[in-house]
């Protein structure tokens, strides 16, 4: 076991690694000269030089890196190009919202996905399963951001029973950010559902299929206990990896739903920072978004190693 | 270590009656013999026959546009601005007047040619990169491994959203930026299928007979691989064409006034009270494009590659 | 080559495959690097023409050591020796005339064989690779090579999962053939088949020895088929070999209390009036044990019924106990009484 | 018979296993008929897709249906376990009637500790207290063979080689005292010395818990070290039945004596008596005698009937119109 996190912990650093370089290389290919834009209208020739200098512009990139790399790990991505705001605190900021909204997804998600997910494979091929995998295919497909406003037009125009847009942290005020967290949280957790509960279906009807299930119920094991015991302990292991595997695509549909729903998220910021060319923001908000990703999956990594006892007991 | 394997893989099943449900027979690509059996097969699952039709009449549309389109998708006036739907207009007109529907049909382009051509730049990236890194091993496959799980941890529309930002907008940036998010998922699947083949027999067979490593790459890798590629490629296009859509509804996609379903729902959004139809009917004819191609994934899955069934 | 050097000589062929060791272990004192000891020291020669059974269970080294001989894996120490030349360290680049000379034969029909290849493509590839045939005399040589193995020239254009387990070993054998080679190694080769089929290619194996003077080295679990096709039989337990001897004296006389355990296992038929299942006193007790941290001494002290107090100190050599016949074991250095 | 001459433990009349497929229906296994008694060991043997596993599979009920379908008399204590609810059905299996699988390591849960396991098998039919059973569960395990049973009980099935696991397999079997267990190609997955030591320990338990034992084997070299009475089987139907000295002493059915003759004796060589062609798939079964195309003494009459398993001396039946001209 511990072999196995040490080797997933070395595995991550690469990663981040990776990541970091991908995202300097970025940021280096943008058109146009940053120290210019930075100095904007009262720019010398001096001035130019002094600041080019201090960025460590003018070094080789290998050195530039190392620079940059130094500023970011101290919590320094600089500041809004726009407002002069330090880009750390915007992008914390805007990471709440987006995370509040994925963990109600994922909750929406699991809760539609899981029994949906095990009647399908009970009843393999009846209506039932047919009905679920339907819906599944059906929310899985269809884009998060027009199911928003057709969410918004049907249940907060139409029937008034929710706020159209907005965000309230539901810690200030529970029922208020509750309330307006329902559309969006249903919006992304829908389309995750579909992802999850189709996987929930194919691993449970795999272990079914297990020579332990056949031998168990050899044994006498109820078919109740055959499947919610037996098999469930087994098919929800790689249940768990994939749900953590797609907290990368839950981020990148939180972007769409934001929008929809004027959460002032992630999403928002960074659609707005590349409208705006406030390319320090554009870097903060994807830094972070990436490093969560890459962390959820080691921490999703620990989870199946912790559950198999394959790993657990080596 | 228990005794020798059985005739499928399983230790020695002596009443190997494998039953009817089992798995098909890797459908043998070249014969023609095998493509009819393959189609027989397919022909079976309805939802994946929906899918092809589907996907195939949007096709058709995409190509034939300007024929079978009532109006000129840019023209604006054609009717009055933000009327419903009605036998002039079948999905009536947006806020600049102009036809929805004509506007749909030439939207179909957009989606078809971001879709399919920034699946086929990841799967010619990804799939090199996979069968490189799959077959030799070692230190390259390392390196390219991490810098896929990198590429990986970025959720494909924040990538997107990044390469925008350094490319600019267009719908040629739009393919790169879609394609570089597929190429690490490509790039996975292939190798873990390369390594699959490569422990299979006959690939040590080839190597103890003396035939070279590109022969084996080429004449028994590959062919063994191109199964679950093609899968891959069919369940990534609806992926593409979902991430397309959302940048064009962000502002990021293809410029204005080309139409983009992704943006017609934008526009839209604005006056979902007044006229809800200028949002909803673009996304229904999205959906649809969308439901149809992930059936059409699946129906591939399950008849051409049996080992793909996650 | 002269007529008195064996076909295939190996001597003192060692395999050890590294255990994944703890990555902060590199760190602590020189921890031993901790190996699986698959093959340990393994000294043999099979001549031309001759058929040297490998036998022993799961784990024993027998697949490893087949594999090392055709350098499918690089062996850790030791000597390969083909038709007298030491083939070791041969570059690969210069090894394709041993490859054209020496060929395996799988255990497991349904994978050993391209699923997306016709059969007359997968027998005529090893022709074309060895130029030993070009254009129109490939499709002759091929069809030749089908009927020799019993499969009409019409199978040519069929595919693997249109053949029944036993077709597809044949097209096996006939692969094997195609660069007309003159050592087979035959891993496990009849293992997953049913009895009367396997019955149908022992028969083939024999049959091409004595027409194309094969030589064989027969890996096999099964002391059955090993006694049918081996003119001499290796007995191995733990990477080591434990008795190596012609199969008629192996049988009829084991001298190694490995071996004898081996044969006193097996459940031969007999007319059902007694069972050796009876009298459990007579078959072996204990696990084998694991490869990676071996006992000092014989590895076969801790299951062996004679085990002696220099079993667990000293590790026997193979020492010739008859003619032809060797055995590694401490009852038959100092003249112990087996 | 000196085994069970009293009533059977077990009486299967006529059992049939069908499978619809798109190719139509599939006959795996066509009315097969026989007894077991107490403390016997009957053999059920044939190559691959002779039906003997799904002959063995039936008796539990443990074949998916659809697209299986089973029809037939499994006589069990006055019962026919066929037409049994699913509850009284369940009651039985693991209680009365135990049953162990050819792959000992994938027969066990591999997340939960072996003798978890273990207890669960009693507890679903024992009602004692927790404590009892694991009390039990540990004397099983020493009884069994297994070294240090306090400790192995923790472990995982993982940690268990294959013989360790199918001694766990015949511990759960016996825990709640069958009277019938069923051993399907119990030591295929094993090697020689390991197969021996668990083959002695079933023969062991059924000579001294009087358990009577449905062996499922292709390995006629257990079959005969084994049995008392054997059945074999080709392509779905019992071509031949008898006591085992019968069978090996004089078969009487062409396919029994050419898989004799097929296997490689451990004295004498020459060539091995081979039977020609593979059994016949499922799709494809030959018209009347399904065997007629590979044997070697068949006549125009077996291409057109199919030869009924009748008697040809007391207690030795045969299929086949040459051994029995009726």
């Amino acid at each position: 076991m511990a072999r196995f996190v040490l080797s997933r912990i070395g595995q991550t650093l690469a990663v981040l690694f990776t990541v970091s370089v991908i995202i300097f290389a970025l940021m280096r290919m943008i058109p146009g000269d940053p120290v210019l834009m930075m100095l904007g209208d009262d720019f010398t020739q001096g001035a130019y030089e002094q600041l080019k200098s201090k960025l460590g512009l003018d070094r080789s990139v290998v050195v530039q890196y190392l620079y940059w790399i130094g500023r970011v790990l101290s919590g320094d991505l600089g500041d809004s190009y726009l407002n002069h705001e330090r880009v750390s605190r915007l992008v914390l900021d805007a990471f709440v919202p987006t995370l509040v909204l994925v963990i109600a997804s994922l909750i929406v998600g699991v809760l539609i996905a899981v029994p949906s997910g095990i009647i399908a494979a009970m009843r393999k091929d009846s209506a039932w399963d047919w009905g679920s995998m339907g819906f599944a295919i059906f929310v899985y497909s269809m884009p998060s951001f027009w199911k928003g406003i057709i969410l918004i037009w049907v249940f907060s125009v139409y029937l008034g029973w929710f706020p159209t847009m907005g965000y309230v942290a539901p810690w200030s005020d529970f029922r208020e950010g509750l309330w307006r967290l329902v559309l969006p949280a249903i919006t992304l957790g829908t389309f995750f559902s579909g992802l999850v509960a189709r996987i929930i279906r194919s691993s449970l009807l795999e272990v079914l299929d297990q020579d332990y299930v056949k031998a168990a119920r050899a044994r006498g094991v109820r078919q109740a206990a055959l499947v919610y015991k037996h098999a469930m302990a087994n098919a929800l292991i790689p249940v768990v990896t994939v749900i953590g595997l797609q907290f990368g695509t839950l981020l990148g549909g939180a972007v769409l739903t934001e929008t929809v729903f004027a959460i002032p998220g992630m999403g928002r910021l960074s659609v707005a920072a590349i409208l705006n060319r406030d390319y320090a923001v554009v870097q903060g908000a994807i830094l972070l978004g990436v490093v969560s990703v890459v962390v959820v999956n080691l921490l999703v990594d620990i989870a199946y190693a912790f559950l198999n006892p394959r790993i657990r007991v080596a | 270590m228990a005794r020798p394997l059985g005739a499928d893989g399983r230790p020695f099943d002596p009443d190997g009656l494998t039953l009817p449900a089992a798995a098909p027979e890797p459908a043998a690509l070249g014969s023609r013999a095998a493509l009819h059996r393959w189609w027989r097969r397919f022909a079976r699952n309805r939802g994946a026959v929906f899918g092809l039709a589907v996907f195939l009449t949007m096709v058709a549309m995409a190509i034939f546009a300007p024929l079978i389109s009532p109006y000129d998708p840019l023209a604006q006036g054609v009717g009055i601005p933000m009327a419903s739907p009605s036998t002039a207009h079948w999905a009536g007109t947006d806020s600049f007047g102009r036809d929805i529907l004509s506007r749909i049909i030439f939207g179909s382009r957009v989606a078809l040619i971001v879709g399919i051509a920034s699946v086929l730049l990841a799967m010619v990236v990804g799939v090199t990169l996979g069968l490189v890194s799959g077959y030799y091993g070692g230190l390259v496959d390392v390196v390219i491994m991490r810098i896929m799980d990198g590429l990986f941890a970025f959720p494909i529309i924040i990538l997107a959203i990044a390469m925008m930002a350094v490319m600019g907008f267009g719908v040629r940036n739009v393919i790169i930026a879609v394609a570089v998010g597929f190429i690490a998922p490509f790039a996975r699947v292939t190798r873990g299928d390369v390594l699959a083949v490569k422990e299979e027999p006959y690939i040590e067979a080839a190597r103890l007979a003396g035939v070279s490593s590109l022969a084996i790459i080429f004449r028994h890798v590959l062919p063994n691989v191109l199964a679950p590629i093609i899968v891959q490629g069919a369940l990534r296009v609806s992926g593409a064409i979902i991430t397309e859509s959302g940048l064009s509804f962000l502002g990021l996609g293809p410029p204005p006034p080309t139409p983009a379903w992704g943006r017609m729902i934008a526009e839209g959004q604005t006056f979902i009270v007044m006229a809800p139809h200028i949002a909803t009917i673009p996304g229904i004819a999205l959906m649809i494009a969308i439901v149809a191609l992930n059936l059409l994934g699946d129906g591939l899955r399950d008849t051409l590659d049996p080992r793909m069934r996650r | 080559m002269t007529p008195t050097t064996p076909l295939l000589e190996v001597r003192d062929l060692v395999k050890h495959f590294p255990v994944r060791r703890h990555p902060l272990a590199a760190l602590r004192r020189a921890a031993p690097a901790r190996v699986v000891h698959a093959v340990d020291g393994v000294t043999f020669e099979v001549a031309a023409g001759e058929t040297l059974g490998l036998v022993g269970e799961s784990g024993c080294g027998k697949t490893t050591t087949g594999r090392l001989v055709l350098r499918a894996i690089e062996p850790t120490r030791g000597h390969i020796v083909f038709e007298g030349e030491d083939i070791t360290s041969l570059p690969a680049g210069r090894l394709l005339p041993f490859r054209r000379k020496a060929q395996i034969v799988f255990q497991d029909p349904y994978s050993s064989l391209n699923p997306r290849m016709t059969v007359g493509a997968m027998v005529a590839e090893p022709i074309r690779v060895h130029r030993i045939a070009a254009g129109a005399e490939v499709e002759a040589r091929v069809r030749s090579l089908l009927d020799m193995v019993g499969l009409s020239a019409e199978y040519a254009r069929r595919y693997p999962h249109e053949l029944s387990g036993g077709q597809r070993q044949r097209v096996g054998i006939a692969r094997a053939l195609a660069a007309g080679p003159r050592l087979v190694v035959a891993d496990e080769a009849v293992s997953a088949l049913d009895v009367s089929v396997r019955a149908q290619i022992l028969n083939l194996f024999v049959e091409l020895r004595e027409r194309l003077g094969l030589a064989y080295l027969f890996v096999s679990h099964d002391l059955g088929v090993i006694r049918f096709v081996s003119h001499r039989v290796a007995v191995m337990y733990l990477g080591r070999l434990a008795e190596v001897a012609p199969a008629s004296a192996l049988f009829k006389q084991p001298l190694h209390p490995y071996t004898q355990a081996l044969l006193a296992a097996i459940p031969a038929v007999g007319d059902g009036s007694t069972s050796i299942f009876d009298n459990p006193a007579r078959l072996l007790e204990g696990e084998l044990p694991n490869p990676i941290d071996l006992p000092r001494g014989c590895r076969f002290a801790s299951r062996c019924p004679h085990r002696m107090s220099q079993c667990e100190e000293v590790e026997p050599a193979l020492r010739e106990a008859a003619p032809g016949h060797a055995v590694a074991c401490h009852l038959y250095t100092e003249g112990g009484t087996p | 018979m000196a085994h069970g001459a009293a009533d059977p433990v077990l009486d299967v009349r006529g059992l049939t296993v069908e499978f619809s497929t798109e190719g139509g229906v599939l006959r795996a296994v066509d009315d097969v008929s026989f007894e077991i008694g107490r403390g016997e060991i009957v053999g059920l043997v044939g190559e691959s897709g002779a039906g003997k596993s799904l002959t063995s599979e039936a008796i539990l009920r443990l074949i998916r249906c659809p697209p299986g379908r089973v029809r037939g008399e499994v006589r069990f204590r006055g019962q026919n376990l066929l037409t049994l609810g699913e509850r009284s059905l369940a009651d039985i299996r693991g209680k009365d009637i135990a049953m162990i699988f050819q792959n000992p390591g994938a027969s066990l849960n591999p997340v939960f500790r072996v003798g978890e396991q273990m207890l669960e098998a009693m507890a679903v039919h024992v009602p004692e207290r927790r404590a009892a059973l694991r009390r039990r569960v540990l004397e099983i395990l020493g009884r069994v063979g297994i070294p240090s049973p306090g400790t192995r009980a923790r472990d995982y099935p993982h940690q268990f080689s294959g013989g360790m696991a199918q001694r766990v397999m015949i511990g759960m079997g016996i825990s709640c005292m069958p009277s019938l267990l069923i051993a399907d190609e119990p030591t295929t997955a094993l090697d020689v010395t390991i197969q021996a030591q668990v083959l002695a320990l079933i023969r062991r338990l059924a000579r001294e818990l009087g358990v009577a034992v449905l062996l499922v084997s292709h390995d006629l070299g257990i079959i005969s070290q084994m049995c008392h009475r054997v059945l074999v089987m080709y392509a779905g139907r019992v071509v031949e039945q008898a006591s085992v000295e019968a069978i090996f002493r004089a078969p009487a059915h062409p396919y029994t004596q050419g898989l004799i003759a097929c296997l490689p004796r451990l004295e004498g060589t020459g060539k091995l008596g081979a039977i020609g062609g593979a059994m016949p798939g499922l799709a494809a079964l030959p018209p009347g005698c399904r065997f007629h195309p590979r044997c070697p003494v068949s006549e125009p009459r077996c291409r057109v009937e199919a030869p009924p398993l009748g008697p040809l001396r007391p207690e030795h039946q045969v299929a086949c119109h040459v051994a029995r001209p009726s």
